[in-house]
């Protein structure tokens, strides 16, 4: 992808009519000149060979590097979102809980203990004396207090401001309907104590206290550099940054990598056997791999689908890929023709082989999908409606008056820029001219027009994914209510609102909260606003010393679990023998 | 200048004029019927330039043929087979999909020499023109279009491209404008460059002596003498062209799947080097192929339409 | 020569002010505003943040308050990330790309002229085709599969070179520097070669033969000086055009210079960051063209005193 | 024994268009203290005999076939490459044609100057600094000290041609080659390089080959002469044996061929109807620009010029380089911008006319410009050449251009068959006959002719000469010719202009002036002009 924009000034002079040369020319001035710098280039070379990896210096010194995807945009749990900043948040800062990197359950953080009243209404967190900021200072129920009050302002723009809506009164008050935080469920009664009191029963509310939209920010701090409503103001910045986490922020070099060191004034530091983590910002995904393999990084944010199969069968111990709490799927535009008729969009659903593209495309990575929610979380079963049946579509194509594909307009696929997407995209629309006689036009934008198309409803196809922001179906379901605002399909249907909205929050117990999901899901799936495809996969590379990082469906990372330990001994010692071998 | 000119019996001088005398003898009547005429049969001789040109012709052949040769068609898709290395059912191996390379890389041979070619020729006109009258008139009017010429080259390419394809929607056409419009830019100061020195020739002098118009004079005296830099840039511009094709198809402009050329086969293949060598291996080739020939075609035809130019 | 160079910078103003005033609207007119995301942005944040970026204002207010900021040195915070002002990320990146196009403008001068010269020393001859094919090659390679595959074959078979990073470890300037100087040594070798070619048939080197010099002075003192100045004249634009493409190599390499960042702009619709990053790069091509047309008539004696107003 | 004896030199060239025999069989000698001129039109092979001998042709296409050129007892063609690079520039030096392309643009003069210096002698640089002024101030630069370190442009053409006679000087070579040493200069600079190199050649004692196509030249600097035609020596001897009883039929033609005496029928001034001025200039200035001033100087290339031109004449117009008299014939075709003054033509002030204005009358006023290879579009053949002008102003349509372009070819003596044929297939003289058939293409009533044959042999500047006076008697043409060559302009002109620095200095018919001149400028002019024995 060349943009230069050759600004080549490209003159090539005029022929010659008659060489110069001699015959007995000396030997060539210039071919010397080339041969002392091929020789200087190479012994500068080879005196760079002989380095150090960042792999085993890391190991040495207990530095994790860590491929981290894109830059960071910043460093303030309540203004950022996405992935690479929320591997910083969970490094810089704790939230009341933590989560288990294995069993995904909660575990105490910066709450001691907590209490949940009769009705699942009323949280109580009972703080931990030791939890301290990076400066020494306590952790207390005030500055929670504080900090989420400080969320709540619209003028702060968090973008994460839903997580706090189960409270009372915390989405009037942001919407600014209510003044008066103290009528928001939110209440430090004492330093070591906080009262949550919530709108309705929210099973998964500890889940979301434990993401870091949620996370406690020091006042002082950041009441030094701005309004406490004033986002991306200069307190992120490592010579002010104050953080409660296990590690504090060393340096922040845009584009290059983020350092963070150990937190000696963290609680339990003790069990963070890691000195330091060093985050890469790395944008293509080729590179990260080709850095990971020449022991530049610890970990890689992603692998390239090509390079898992020779990974499998060379290094298949480096290879970690999960299940993840996400789904590719594609929107249907059903407010346009022939979308209208929900024969057609079955008919599409069921004509994507599913299997054959996930074993083919995408290398057996991922799993397929037959509804928007992944199967298994908390031990949710999504219905299974369809399956792949390219007769039975093409049986409801003649119902919806298109035999054999007969005048079926030419309708447009959206993908935003990716190889995947246009992998997937090429291989469904060829999937689909086969067993339907239907031709689909691949269309690939730009992310900013891709969104703004979504938005706009300017769209027939359009390629989707989903990653739940918290372990709960409702994450993936809650979105397709009428009108929502990452609907965008045109779909709606009151039953559906009403399970969702009413129903739902109101089942108690898990298993009559599930069968109410279940029964929206259903219907939603009979309607297929969506074609859903597969399940993803957070699919990493970790080289063989990190310990404790394990794969979960959060694709979550609790660095309190994590080590680096050298090369087991025997392994070692085989890599000495061979390298003196080879001298 | 004047002095230089009267530098007539140099030894360059000698061997034309004698050269001249005898060969003028052999070849008495041997008529062209035009600059370009003329040019065909200097071209004819040669050989690198020929051969250039037939390589050209046989992969512009093949490539428009495939439809009707290839067993494949460039969309049909084998999953189960998926990427396979070059075997004697497919020469060139297959893509993930299945799909034979040899006939995606003919096929994106169609786009990619189409666009090469045409929108070279857009860059071509545009800068040409702009070059020769900015060059040519000189002064304010030379200013003002090279600053203008500046301006373009500053404005941020990608978002240009971007409101392109949102005001037009997605075409060749559209495609090929932009292409032209960024590659236009340099063509236009290399032809000014080259005009800047043509301007103080005599021979302008006695065209305008005879009160030639300006367009008569940059048609018939300017513009053909700019050719041989204008025709050696173009042939190195054909393949930064089908290379930026690629670029443009990444940002949505361009071509879509199924359908392909030989810049997004070689990006799609750069990416996955070292798995499936052949996807790059292979429309590398024939981008490489044919920059050579271009390139040796270019250089013939530059000495081709420069009558001084006996030796190649 | 300050005359001249007085004009010039003269002209580049309403360049560069046409190039603001076109950028500023243009990216106003592209789809997709700086806050769009996947999840959309609540409208009550969506409006704090325009307030908070003048976005609420109408269009020529926040042009006047932008022409304004920019002659107080302030170009605004960036939209991608703003906790740092465009001119702080400007400041960041630049020094690492101009580092970047000046060894790579090395490589292709050193690579080039040496092939153009040999090539040019005996013209239609193996030593003309093989210097002047290789350097066709890399007019054909692009960067993103050169780059690449030295990255395979140096950084990871032989292990002799980083692959990524911008002066982390020994030696990983390298890689970058070869990758983004290949395709201009091949224009350098061309230029280099054609302007030789036409020098070397000038009387006044038949002179310096005649006085019996030895035929490397002949070469390099008599017929480089003139025979290298069209490869002068397209230093400045190269050097222009190797920073506006350091992009793809910035991207191979995780190289932290300002081709990513105007990139990433571009497609983040951080307008604040596109303006900035254009107009550096605007300034940096005026001034590279006219450093390198300064450099020519240096070296021509007889422009030199032309421009230098003398006598 | 002789300095320098070659024997059975044969060198030829081996292009596409086949093999080139330069010089055939060439045996001479070249005795210390002695000037041996070689003579030959353009393509005869004296260059490349000389370049031969030092290695100085190319190769390939060039290959010396055989021959000897015995220097000091060294087989020059024999020895070696390295061996030939010590004596180039040390015991055998050159001096070129044109000073102005054989000197490097891009080194001072004293950089250049002590290169012999330093390869050849191992001097310091200091040294050879002190060397080279000596020597500059011996070839006659004023103020050497000043001058060391400017650029040959710098120079005037006359100066430049002194520093490289200094260049070859400098390690006091045993022999001395010229070739065409005096051709780009001025008639009064000629004279005084030729005195130069004749008074540096006696106080030396070298051995001098001086190579001129001009016999003038020859004749008033050479002991001997060699004439050489098509590769081959023609006739040798003694220079006043060759120039008064040439033996062979082809030197007589050269020597016949030299312009001399006043022009055969000057036209007849009627008294009456015919004496009518057809265009009258009054007060001409032409000024430019200087561009290597910062105060934005005018050069005052044409300063208040007055002058009328008689229907039916040939008006010389006369000058050193530099005096303008391009300008003015630029300035009345209006090829220049004029800054003041008329030019009556057919009762139109021209400086005045727009140029919408002027189209209609170009086709009256034509112009032959020095250089025809530079004015001819090196991309047109001479069909096209011809048959723009002709097409252009409608003097013939599509259906007879084609006889209409051979006629106009039989009418300047071009061969029919060359009709596709590009300017560089031709000799300078025929280049000459396409751009003097361009110029009558129209049917103008008048013509500038700057320096027509200035780049000319002399036996195809005497057939120019006479193609012009046929065709203005004629075509009843009326011309202005611009020439330095003032033996061209007595034998060609009616009356003549004298100019100097910008301005007319004398006015009258030719041979009055040329008898009895009244300004000491151009009694200077007339008497740089060489002269052959034998003529008066």
């Amino acid at each position: 992808m060349t943009i230069v924009r050759s600004i080549s000034a490209f003159v090539d002079h005029n022929p010659i009519y008659y060489s110069n040369g001699f015959i007995n020319i000396e030997i060539n001035m210039p071919i010397k000149l080339a041969g002392i710098i091929v020789l200087l280039l190479a012994s500068t070379i080879a005196a760079c060979g002989t380095q150090e990896s960042n792999v085993d210096s890391g190991n040495r010194d207990g530095i994790l590097h860590f491929g981290n995807g894109t830059e960071v945009q910043g460093l303030d749990p309540h203004v950022v979102t996405g992935v690479p900043e929320n591997h910083l948040m969970y490094a810089l800062f704790e939230g009341l809980v933590n989560k288990n990197p294995y069993t995904l359950e909660v575990e105490p953080g910066v709450a001691e203990s907590w209490t949940v009243s009769e009705d699942g209404r009323v949280y109580e967190f009972v703080f931990r004396e030791t939890a301290k900021w990076s400066n020494g200072e306590p952790v207390t129920a005030k500055d929670f207090e504080w900090s989420w009050w400080r969320a709540l302002q619209p003028a702060l723009g968090s973008q994460y401001v839903f997580m706090y809506f189960p409270i009372k009164n915390a989405e009037a008050f942001f919407r600014e309907e209510i003044k008066d935080f103290s009528q928001v469920g939110i209440k430090a009664l004492s330093d070591n104590i906080l009262r949550i009191e919530l709108a309705n029963p929210t099973p998964y509310f500890l889940q979301l206290i434990d993401h870091y939209s949620m996370f406690a920010v020091h006042r002082a701090t950041i009441e030094a550099h701005g309004k406490a409503s004033d986002s991306y103001t200069q307190w992120t910045r490592p010579e002010n940054f104050i953080g409660n986490g296990m590690f504090v922020l060393d340096e922040w070099s845009l584009n290059r990598h983020i350092t963070v060191s150990r937190n000696e004034n963290y609680w339990d530091i003790d069990k963070v056997k890691l000195n330091g983590i060093k985050f890469y910002p790395i944008d293509s995904l080729t590179t990260e791999e080709r850095m990971f393999r020449a022991g530049q990084l610890h970990r890689t944010e992603n692998i390239p689908i090509e390079r898992i199969a020779w990974y499998r069968d060379n290094m298949p111990e480096l290879l970690h890929i999960a299940a993840y709490n996400g789904t590719y799927f594609y929107r249907v535009n059903t407010r346009r023709e022939p979308f209208g008729d929900v024969r057609v969009r079955r008919a599409l659903a069921m004509t994507i082989n599913r299997d054959l593209l996930i074993a083919s495309v995408l290398d057996g990575i991922v799993t397929p999908s037959y509804s928007i929610t992944p199967p298994g979380i908390l031990g949710y079963q999504p219905p299974t409606l369809f399956k792949y049946d390219p007769e039975g579509a093409r049986a409801l194509l003649v119902d919806a008056g298109f035999p054999n594909g007969n005048g079926f307009p030419k309708i447009e696929l959206q993908f935003n820029t990716s190889d995947q997407h246009r992998k997937i995209g090429v291989a469904i629309q060829q999937m689909w001219k086969k067993e339907l006689n239907i031709d689909i036009v691949l269309q690939n934008r730009d992310w900013k027009v891709y969104l703004d198309n979504e938005s706009t409803a300017n769209f027939d196809l359009s390629r989707a994914g989903w990653i739940g922001d918290y372990v709960d179906p409702n994450t993936f379901l809650d979105m397709w209510i009428t009108d929502g605002g990452v609907n965008r399909t045109g779909w709606g249907d009151p039953e559906f609102d009403r399970l969702m909205l009413i129903e739902a929050p109101k089942a108690a117990g898990r298993d009559a909260r599930f069968a109410k999901f279940n029964a929206a899901e259903s219907l939603l799936m009979k309607n297929m606003p969506i074609l859903p495809i597969y399940t993803y996969s957070s699919k990493h590379l970790i080289h063989e010393s990190v310990r404790g990082m394990p794969s979960n469906v959060m694709d979550h990372y609790n660095y309190k679990y994590m080590s680096l330990q050298a090369k087991p001994a025997e392994i070692a010692q085989k890599d000495e023998m061979q390298a003196e071998g080879g001298e | 200048m004047d002095e230089s000119a009267l530098a007539t019996t140099s030894l360059r001088e000698t061997l034309v004029s004698r050269a001249t005398n005898e060969s003028s003898q052999v070849k008495q009547f041997e008529k062209g019927t035009s600059l370009w005429a003329d040019a065909w049969i200097r071209l004819k001789k040669n050989k690198m330039a020929i051969a250039s040109l037939y390589v050209l012709l046989a992969l512009i052949t093949l490539c428009v043929l495939t439809p009707w040769i290839s067993p494949y068609g460039y969309e049909e898709q084998n999953l189960n087979l998926g990427a396979i290395p070059p075997s004697i059912a497919h020469w060139f191996g297959t893509d993930v999909f299945g799909r034979d390379l040899l006939t995606r890389v003919l096929y994106g041979g169609r786009v990619s020499l189409t666009v090469g070619f045409i929108a070279t020729s857009v860059a071509l006109f545009i800068g040409v023109l702009w070059g020769t009258i900015s060059g040519y008139l000189g002064g304010r009017i030379d200013i003002v279009m090279m600053r203008i010429v500046d301006i373009l080259y500053a404005l941020p390419f990608i978002i240009f491209i971007i409101l392109l394809m949102v005001v037009f929607g997605r075409s060749m056409l559209l495609l090929f404008m932009a292409i032209g419009a960024v590659e236009w830019l340099t063509m236009a100061r290399i032809v000014r460059g080259q005009v800047l020195g043509i301007r103080r020739q005599e021979y302008i002098e006695a065209a305008l002596s005879m009160g030639l118009s300006t367009p008569t004079i940059l048609r018939r005296h300017v513009i053909p003498n700019t050719l041989g830099p204008v025709i050696v840039y173009a042939t190195l511009t054909i393949p930064q062209v089908m290379l930026l094709e690629a670029f443009l198809s990444f940002l949505g402009l361009g071509i879509q799947p199924p359908q392909s050329s030989w810049g997004l086969l070689i990006s799609y293949g750069a990416e996955t080097m070292e798995d499936y060598p052949w996807m790059l291996i292979f429309p590398g080739l024939a981008l490489s192929i044919t920059l050579f020939s271009l390139n040796f075609l270019g250089d013939g035809l530059r000495d081709a339409l420069d009558p001084k130019a006996s030796k190649d | 020569m300050w005359r001249f160079i007085w004009i010039r910078l003269l002209q580049a103003i309403p360049v560069i002010f046409v190039v603001i005033t076109a950028t500023f609207f243009l990216i106003r007119k592209a789809p997709g505003g700086p806050f769009d995301a996947e999840k959309p942005v609540i409208p009550s944040v969506k409006r704090a943040l325009e307030a908070k970026y003048n976005l609420d204002q109408s269009m020529w207010e926040q042009y006047v308050s932008y022409i304004a900021g920019l002659f107080r040195g302030d170009m605004g915070p960036s939209f991608k990330y703003p906790g740092w002002q465009v001119e702080d990320l400007i400041a960041s990146g630049l020094p690492i790309t101009a580092e970047l196009g000046f060894y790579a403008l090395l490589v292709a001068l050193a690579v080039g002229v040496i092939a153009g010269v040999i090539a040019a020393l005996k013209p239609n001859t193996a030593q003309d085709y093989i210097p002047m094919s290789l350097a066709m090659i890399g007019i054909c390679m692009p960067t993103f599969m050169l780059g690449p595959l030295l990255v395979l074959l140096f950084g990871i078979h032989l292990e002799w070179l980083p692959i990524s990073g911008w002066g982390d470890l020994p030696g990983d300037k390298i890689l970058p520097s070869i990758t983004l100087g290949a395709a201009y040594a091949a224009y350098v070798a061309r230029l280099s070669r054609g302007g030789m070619l036409e020098i070397m048939s000038q009387d006044y080197i038949r002179t310096a033969r005649a006085k019996g010099l030895p035929e490397r002075v002949v070469v390099i003192k008599h017929a480089m000086r003139g025979g290298l100045i069209p490869v002068v004249t397209f230093l400045g634009p190269a050097f222009a055009g190797l920073l506006a493409g350091s992009f793809v190599v910035e991207t191979i390499f995780q190289i932290p210079g300002l081709g990513r960042f105007y990139v990433q702009a571009a497609f983040n619709r951080d307008y604040t960051m596109i303006l900035g990053t254009t107009i550096f790069l605007s300034v940096l091509i005026v001034m590279f063209n006219l450093l390198s047309d300064m450099l020519a008539m240096w070296m021509n004696p007889r422009l030199r005193q032309q421009v230098s107003g003398k006598r | 024994m002789a300095l320098l004896e070659v024997n059975n030199l044969t060198t030829r060239f081996y292009t596409r268009d086949g093999v080139i025999t330069a010089v055939d069989d060439v045996s001479f000698s070249v005795d210390r203290g002695e000037i041996l001129g070689i003579v030959g039109e353009s393509g005869s092979g004296k260059s490349v005999c000389c370049y031969s001998l030092l290695g100085l042709v190319p190769q390939p296409p060039g290959k010396i076939e055989c021959g000897s050129a015995m220097f000091e007892g060294n087989d020059l063609l024999a020895c070696g490459e390295l061996a030939l690079r010590d004596i180039r520039g040390d015991d055998i030096a050159m001096i070129f044609q044109d000073p102005m392309t054989s000197l490097n643009p891009f080194l001072t003069v004293g950089e250049q100057l002590i290169e012999p210096l330093i390869y050849h002698r191992q001097y310091s640089r200091s040294e050879a600094r002190t060397r080279v002024k000596e020597l500059l101030d011996e070839v006659g630069i004023r103020k050497a000290a000043d001058r060391f370190d400017s650029y040959p442009h710098e120079f005037s053409g006359g100066m430049r041609q002194r520093v490289m006679i200094a260049m070859a000087l400098i390690n006091e070579p045993k022999l001395l080659i010229a070739d065409e040493p005096t051709t780009a200069l001025d008639v009064t600079i000629q004279a005084q390089i030729l005195g130069l190199i004749a008074e540096l050649q006696k106080k030396r004692d070298i051995g001098v080959i001086f190579i001129s196509h001009d016999l003038g030249v020859v004749a008033s600097i050479a002991d001997r002469v060699l004439v050489m035609k098509e590769g081959q020596v023609v006739e040798t001897g003694t220079t006043e044996r060759l120039f008064t009883t040439p033996k062979e039929e082809y030197t007589r033609r050269l020597i016949d061929s030299i312009p001399s005496g006043s022009k055969p029928n000057i036209m007849i001034q009627t008294e009456g109807s015919h004496s009518s001025e057809i265009i009258k200039v009054h007060d001409l200035h032409t000024w430019f620009k200087d561009r290597n001033s910062v105060e934005g100087e005018y050069v005052k290339a044409v300063n208040g010029v007055s002058f009328d031109i008689q229907h039916g004449e040939i008006l010389g117009l006369v000058g050193e380089s530099g005096s303008g008299k391009s300008t003015i014939g630029r300035s009345l075709l209006k090829l220049v911008p004029v800054t003041s003054g008329e030019v009556i033509y057919q009762g139109q002030n021209l400086v005045e006319l727009l140029r919408v204005q002027m189209k209609p009358l170009r086709r009256h006023l034509q112009m032959i410009f020095q250089d025809p290879y530079a004015s001819l579009n090196p991309r047109m053949t001479v069909y096209d050449a011809l048959a723009e002008p002709m097409l252009y102003h409608e003097v013939a349509n599509r259906k007879d251009i084609g006889l209409k372009v051979l006629q106009l070819m039989d009418d300047v003596g071009l061969a029919r068959r060359y009709i596709r044929k590009y300017p560089h297939e031709f000799s300078g003289g025929q280049r000459q006959r396409i751009a003097i058939g361009r110029s009558i293409a129209c049917k103008p009533e008048f013509i500038v002719a700057d320096e027509p044959v200035s780049a000319l042999d002399v036996t195809i500047q005497s057939q120019i000469l006479d193609l012009l006076i046929e065709l203005v008697k004629d075509r009843n043409l009326t011309m202005l010719f611009i020439s330095h060559d003032l033996s061209v302009v007595r034998y060609l002109c009616d009356r003549t202009l004298v100019m100097q620095l910008g301005e007319l200095v004398e006015e009258g018919d030719t041979e009055t002036i040329f008898t009895s001149a009244q300004m000491p400028y151009t009694r200077d002019l007339l008497g740089a002009i060489p002269q052959i024995p034998g003529r008066v």
